[in-house]
């Protein structure tokens, strides 16, 4: 079961492209051309598709059964959308067309920033950053130019809870601001009167998720967004998990002034093994100025495109990335919105948080809900207080959840709870899977509650590989691969 | 609704175990004055055929580059994909799968990125590449950030040739995190005058070969001056099938190459998503942004691969890593690295010749147009060209024959001042028909 | 070549292992005078751009049904398949697969089978159906001479409103094995015509509701004269979609339920691939021509699926098979059971309602237009009108508009005498603005 | 890893389509409508989809390896042709479309007929019949009606080798032919002596499979044709191992009269689990005026159809099948043909040929070729000699083959050779993955001449099921699922 790598085949001058002969005439790079041949592998046709064909059924998909990774939001990818993406009008379009030409594609931005900015009740939106993360760097990018149009130079510090996403103080740092940390109640929220502490006319943002990663509400949410005005700061909104409250609750009514929405998660753009993403940001009335290049404008003559600072957008911070962001996902999202409708988006954030609450209950029986009071949102948290003095570890059963044919929750995230396990079962699921996946759960608890230690230790076994040595990949890097040298045995990897 | 699987007693039965009275109850920690009561504003939900003709129509509504004569380039070319990548792209495992967190059951995306990492490293010339970046751009904006890290210094030097694009990617972030940015006139052939603004705080010189205006470049000398000075060179190539034939980065001394991927297997798409390639020197591997794939062994010895170095990350490091980023361009790194076991060395060789070809076709036509001047001396399949009066208007008017004639540059630089210049790619799916359309159209409005 | 995985160093060393000097050596069987020396007079291989523009100018040479107002039907209906079921028969392991000769390792395709096959019976109201023919057409021929196996009787009488395909596919294949074709003349409401023909040599008697013309007719009564006469009646619906609303062929008692199945999941594709459903009384299921595909168990006892009852089949049977035919249509009816498994009964019921609603606003529409008889009685999704002068003719000035008006019924049966008959159908892909679009023209052409 | 059937979820009434309502106005179906709801079960979109992606994980397919299957050829389907048999402008078209919007349908169907007439160098092709069986049966249809038409309605016979397909005989016995069998030479080739014996002026036609089911050519071909025609009878070819010589033989100059062409084994139309095929057949001048309609003929505004016989064309024997066949498989057959070109059919033929022959060499040191002499074509034919005595049968092989990871070859087939085991490899197989195939056999049959007999006879035990009971299937024939009665427990199929 093996495949071997493209590299490691006898053959490798197949071909699977049939180009025709250079037009004419003479080569003119003399001097400017490659010296050594590239010696990368070609394949004929057949062999490419086997060996991508081979390589897919070694990987676990949404498609195949639950992947409960908590935060994650791994929902349906209807492939209504992925033939849409592939319409030529979409497809086989140039982004720098003249504008005459690809009117309908800025339009289909035109009505996608409308439904963004209705359902989250925001007044502008800056459709290019190309994933969560990078929504968050053109947040706080505005968020400074803002501070910065109004003399706040000061402002140098990012507040953010303990149990944030890495990203978050990624983000703040990577463009130049210093974090620090907000604590958390005993319930799993921000503690208020640390925040309200910590809050001053140095800080330039908050940044809180909401829903938090705990999959909780912020139930003081308001307040909180009240205390940062207040200190003139802005509330940046980290909206991973937008999908647990689409259509019931708006964004705009809790004070937010920014907010990156990931169009693979609440609008179910395909994950693909991680990424394309997309991360369309929603601002307040006053970060709207700051949006960065381009713009979609309405003209007399259909929409235009504002491309640089200089023309009417004189105080844009700047520019995310060449061209207009992923129209690719674009696409998808804005047919998987008009797919579900108002109503259908309300309905589909109320049966993920229907799912995840009967997750809850059902397994709370036995495992450990780090905060059990009141309902969750989109995800169900454990801690693993449940296995202590069973020598098992979250990990090993995550591990022993792939022989039972699912995909394992996130685990040890959020980092507040100890050994957490996070579960997020989407709205895709039905009632048949939920019971499924509660019934093998339940099994596995009983079983490590009872001793059987090595069903937990050795898993998984049913996999195409036994657990892998993460240390040695880390301490001995081998990022490529490289021809052995003549008459040298290749030598094997081997943990020490 | 067809994607929701639970009926109304399904509902019913789940609030029961869950001991709440309704949904509305699951929502109350949101404070009252924030609930919606009733849906927002927008349309109900439709079928398949209602969201279709929608979309159709708007698609509808574009002219694609395929209905005509195209010659747009400017960091986006237009090349044929073999169907069988978007074939393989499609299939499940691929495309509804998730970052390989789980080694275990995602060895087929492992294994995939691990043959890419090698290839990119492979075509740049260089020791090591990542899983894939956002794009080209952001990639660049990545290295001029990563070269600050390496050397500690703050300033970074952008050629004139550069995408102005990316420069202007580059300047956001970089300034912002404190950088300073001096980014060179734009020229035609730009290169060489970055030499005299390296100094002992340059962290990075920023060249790109072939150029924002076609112009290929041996930039084997700036790379020493660099180097001499302490600096990094970063290369930066934004047409990747020109890694077929032209000397790599690598070979050219470059410490960090970055390059947009787009035009092997991903297709124009408007401008995203594409995929960012970088690629840098083995010793440079702990400061690198973004995903690794590494090589390892599960627990019998047995060949695998892993997601690895992830101290650099940010899930990890939190406000210490390399990077804020968390994903690659994971589905366009499979694309590409499918069209590129396709055409192996030997094909992409091919390709580019072919491509290089119709580039000296085409260039060749437009010398032959009375008011033209071609001004990139030598190109790979891109050319600059100075139109009588604007160039801007000058596509648009050709636009309306149904002829794509290419990107103005004060498209990417309104303030250069070279509202004259039209850059015009040629690729395999150029046809010589194409090019006599082109120039007979051309001949008519330029008089 | 892309899709030949030898290269000439391959070709000589397997040479060696054989030991064969050349591959001439190895076609030395072939007679001298008629080896041929060199490529036959075709062009030479070509790359993925040259045959998709080939074939995609092709293509623009024909206007597709979704290019603008369209209305025909006359057994093969436009209907909206959802993008699901396109992207699951791609799938590698259901499109590159064969006949499931070996259960064990082809139980994706035996399961979808059994499925299919009860799908079927249940939409037909018959016992047992099998894995599928090519089509309607050559399942009803299938039909007629499962009936002579029977009853050993050698006469079929075939209703005026059978599809006049179908009944010449029937007639040149029965006819070839000796049977005797009683067909009935073409008329818009022809069934009860069949009654006076049954007689005692009458091995079985064809109906057809919607019949060609559109006309629904319960066939109870016609089942009662030909069970008394000791014929089997045979049901054939050429529209599948109709089966969600209107009374199986089960209910008004038939013995063998032919359809054309290409409504659900399949389309147009210019008249095939199809996809022929056929079911019958469990009684007669050692005479059913095609695969069935039965469960059993595997050695451990657990459920599987495996092809069944081969006895009846040609490669067992060799000339005392049941039929000759030893493939179904088996993608095609994946396709239609992906279709069905979404749509469920209700959707099925749903998507009827919807179809007979649009075809009642288009027949409404229609009796509108002076100079128009609609003259179906009693319609399903499809309508005969009376046309002032020649079907055709008014077919082809529509078409010069854009408009596909529908079927002349002189294109199906020149003879018939009936050129002034026209055949309109509408779907749930019809909109309003077609049926508008549509009658507008029609008032200006006829006066 | 079970899948349940459709029929067996609790939830059964959800829907993956949505629909709007009817238009309105009163059903006019009164009395007409069935009585009692129609009790088949609807999924969502996210239940379907991953119901037959887990069901297709189930199979084998020539996309992940070998498979071998004799007589079958699976080789390698390309994806572009997926893609332009889903051109608009070919899967949406009506095929009663006017014959003015259809230029482009006709032209293809007119240029597919000039490569299949080039390649076989004959003068006709009917392009209809739906399959290869299908195609036999409009060969002789043809052959009848040109016997009717010379008042030769005394020919009631049709000879075929032992070797034959069953449809050969199944077709001929299905028109109201009586069969006759012709011996074959211990050479595998049809016995000359006994076909002159058994031809008279009551021979129809022959039916001959040329490569044939031994994997050999027939080498008295011409002289086999010279007697059939000297008899006033014609010779029907089975075309299904066309594949073996297109480019360097063209069936034309050996004297046949009809032979069909399986577009999908020859010509590369995917196998689709079973279907659909295609079988254009082939026809010489003395049968062409016999060809069923429809017919594409030129006319001075393009091309016209000739869909009934009363047109100009009087002489034809009918109608095949509704429509005009199987456009979807003469797309993607035609690009197919494009792709490979004159020069690459040829080449296909030949390395078709190339790699048998060397898994033949290869396997023939451990286990028996049936006709070990000279070289075969593109099929190496095997018998169980080489297994007397180890308690091992064919089928055991084959089952074990499974556990290796391909597909068994062809069994018991063709019936003239004892305990046949007949290897197709195709040209689509690089040398690297037949010696992987090699290895394996000569591995498995080291295992099987050692006494390893259980690894047989157990075979298969890594495949979804073990090996399953045939037998009782038939005797019990279940073709659909029933819904158990309420409070009977459903009761399992159980080998008496």
């Amino acid at each position: 079961q093996d495949e071997a790598l493209i590299f490691e085949r006898e053959s490798r001058n197949g071909t699977g492209v049939d180009l025709p002969a250079p037009d004419a005439g003479a080569e003119d790079l003399a001097g400017l051309v490659r010296a050594a041949p590239l010696s990368l592998p070609g394949l004929s046709e057949p062999e490419t598709v086997r060996h991508y064909v081979r390589l897919s059924q070694k990987n676990h998909a949404i498609d195949l059964a639950l992947y409960p990774l908590g935060s994650c939001t791994m929902k349906h990818n209807p492939r209504l959308n992925e033939k849409l993406a592939r319409l030529p009008g979409f497809a086989d379009l140039h982004p720098l067309a003249p504008v005459s030409a690809v009117q309908g594609a800025l339009g289909l931005m035109d009505r996608l920033s409308h439904w963004l900015k209705t359902l989250t009740g925001m007044p502008a939106v800056a459709l290019s950053p190309k994933a969560g993360a990078h929504g968050e760097l053109c947040g706080l990018l505005a968020i400074r130019a803002a501070h910065a149009a109004a003399g706040q130079v000061q402002r140098r510090l990012v507040l953010t809870p303990t149990s944030a996403h890495g990203t978050n103080p990624a983000t703040a740092a990577f463009v130049g601001y210093e974090v620090v940390e907000i604590g958390q109640t005993a319930d799993g929220r921000v503690d208020l009167a640390d925040l309200a502490a910590k809050l001053s006319d140095e800080v330039a943002a908050i940044m809180v998720t909401n829903p938090n990663t705990c999959g909780l509400f912020e139930r003081d949410i308001l307040e909180i967004s009240r205390l940062t005005h207040a200190a003139g700061a802005y509330f940046y909104c980290d909206g991973a998990n937008f999908n647990a409250i689409v259509g019931r609750v708006r964004p705009g009514d809790l004070g937010v002034d920014a907010m990156h929405i990931n169009l693979h998660k609440t609008f179910s753009t395909p994950h693909g093994g991680g990424g394309p993403g997309s991360g369309p940001v929603v601002l307040s009335a006053a970060l709207a100025p700051f949006a960065p290049t381009p713009w979609v404008v309405h003209g007399p003559e259909g929409f235009r495109l504002l491309e640089e600072a200089g023309d009417e957008a004189v105080q844009a911070f700047g520019r995310m990335t060449a061209f207009h962001g992923q129209m690719g996902m674009y696409v998808r999202a804005y047919a998987y919105m008009l797919s579900h409708g108002a109503d259908g988006l309300r309905q589909a954030a109320e049966d993920a948080v229907l799912n995840a609450n009967y997750i809850k209950a059902r397994l709370s029986g036995v495992m450990s809900a780090a905060f059990p009071d009141g309902p969750c949102m989109h995800e169900a948290l454990f801690d693993d207080r449940w296995l202590e003095g069973t020598g098992i570890t979250t990990l090993d059963f995550a591990k022993a959840m792939i022989d039972e044919g699912f995909h394992p929750m996130t685990m040890y995230f959020p980092l507040v709870v100890h050994g957490a396990m996070l579960i997020e079962p989407t709205e895709s699921e039905s009632r048949a899977e939920l019971d499924r996946f509660c019934d093998a759960l339940l099994a596995l608890a009983g079983a490590a509650l009872s001793g059987d230690v090595e069903r937990f230790t050795a898993a998984p076994r049913l996999a195409p590989l036994r657990r892998l040595d993460e240390t040695l990949a880390a301490r001995k890097p081998r990022l490529t691969w490289r021809a052995p040298e003549p008459g040298v045995a290749p030598a094997p990897l081997a943990a020490e | 609704m067809r994607y929701l699987p639970l009926d109304e007693a399904d509902r019913r039965h789940m609030l029961g175990v869950i001991g709440a009275p309704d949904v509305d109850a699951l929502f109350a920690d949101v404070p009252a004055p924030a609930r919606l009561s009733a849906p927002v504003d927008l349309p109900r939900h439709a079928g398949e055929i209602e969201v279709e003709r929608e979309l159709a129509g708007l698609a509808a509504l574009n002219r694609p580059a395929g209905a005509g004569p195209f010659f747009c380039g400017a960091g986006a070319y237009r090349h044929h994909v073999p169907a069988t990548v978007d074939h393989i792209i499609q299939r499940s495992e691929f495309l509804t799968s998730y970052t390989p967190y789980q080694p275990e059951i995602a060895q087929g995306t492992l294994q995939v990125l691990f043959e890419f990492q090698t290839q990119v490293a492979a075509l740049t010339g260089m020791e090591v590449a990542n899983a894939s970046l956002y794009d080209g751009s952001t990639a660049c904006a990545e290295a001029v950030m990563m070269s600050r890290r390496v050397t500690r210094r703050r300033k970074a030097v952008l050629s004139g040739g550069l995408h102005p694009h990316y420069a202007a990617v580059t300047h956001t972030i970089a300034t912002a995190e404190g950088m300073e940015i001096a980014r060179r006139p734009a020229a035609v052939d730009a290169e060489a005058d970055v030499l005299a603004a390296i100094d002992s705080d340059t962290a990075c010189v920023v060249v790109q070969t072939p150029n924002v205006f076609g112009t290929v470049t041996d930039v084997t000398a700036i790379a020493a001056a660099a180097h001499a000075a302490g600096a990094l060179l970063v290369v930066v190539t934004t047409e990747a099938v020109a890694l077929g034939l032209l000397k790599s980065p690598g070979e050219m001394g470059a410490d960090i190459a970055v390059a947009e991927g787009q035009s092997l297997g991903v297709g124009l798409n408007f401008g995203g998503p594409y995929v960012g390639l970088f690629a840098c020197r083995e010793k440079f591997v702990r400061q690198m942004p973004g995903r690794l794939c590494g090589e390892t062994v599960d627990a019998e010895g047995r060949r695998g691969f892993v997601l690895t170095l992830s101290t650099r990350e940010q899930h990890i490091r939190r406000e210490k890593a390399t990077s804020n980023i968390c994903t690659n361009s994971g589905l366009c790194a499979l694309a590409f690295s499918i069209h590129m076991t396709l055409l192996g060395g030997t094909g992409l060789r091919r390709l580019a010749e072919v491509n290089h070809g119709r580039a000296r076709t085409l260039a060749g036509a437009l010398a032959g147009v009375p008011g033209l001047e071609v001004l990139t001396p030598r190109f790979f399949n891109e050319v600059a060209v100075r139109v009588p009066g604007s160039a801007a208007a000058l596509v648009e008017d050709l636009a309306g024959e149904g002829i794509l004639a290419g990107v103005p540059f004060s498209r990417l630089d309104p303030s250069a001042g070279q509202d004259d210049v039209l850059l015009l790619a040629a690729t395999e799916t150029t046809s010589a028909a194409d090019i006599d359309a082109l120039v007979a159209a051309l001949s008519r409005r330029i008089r």
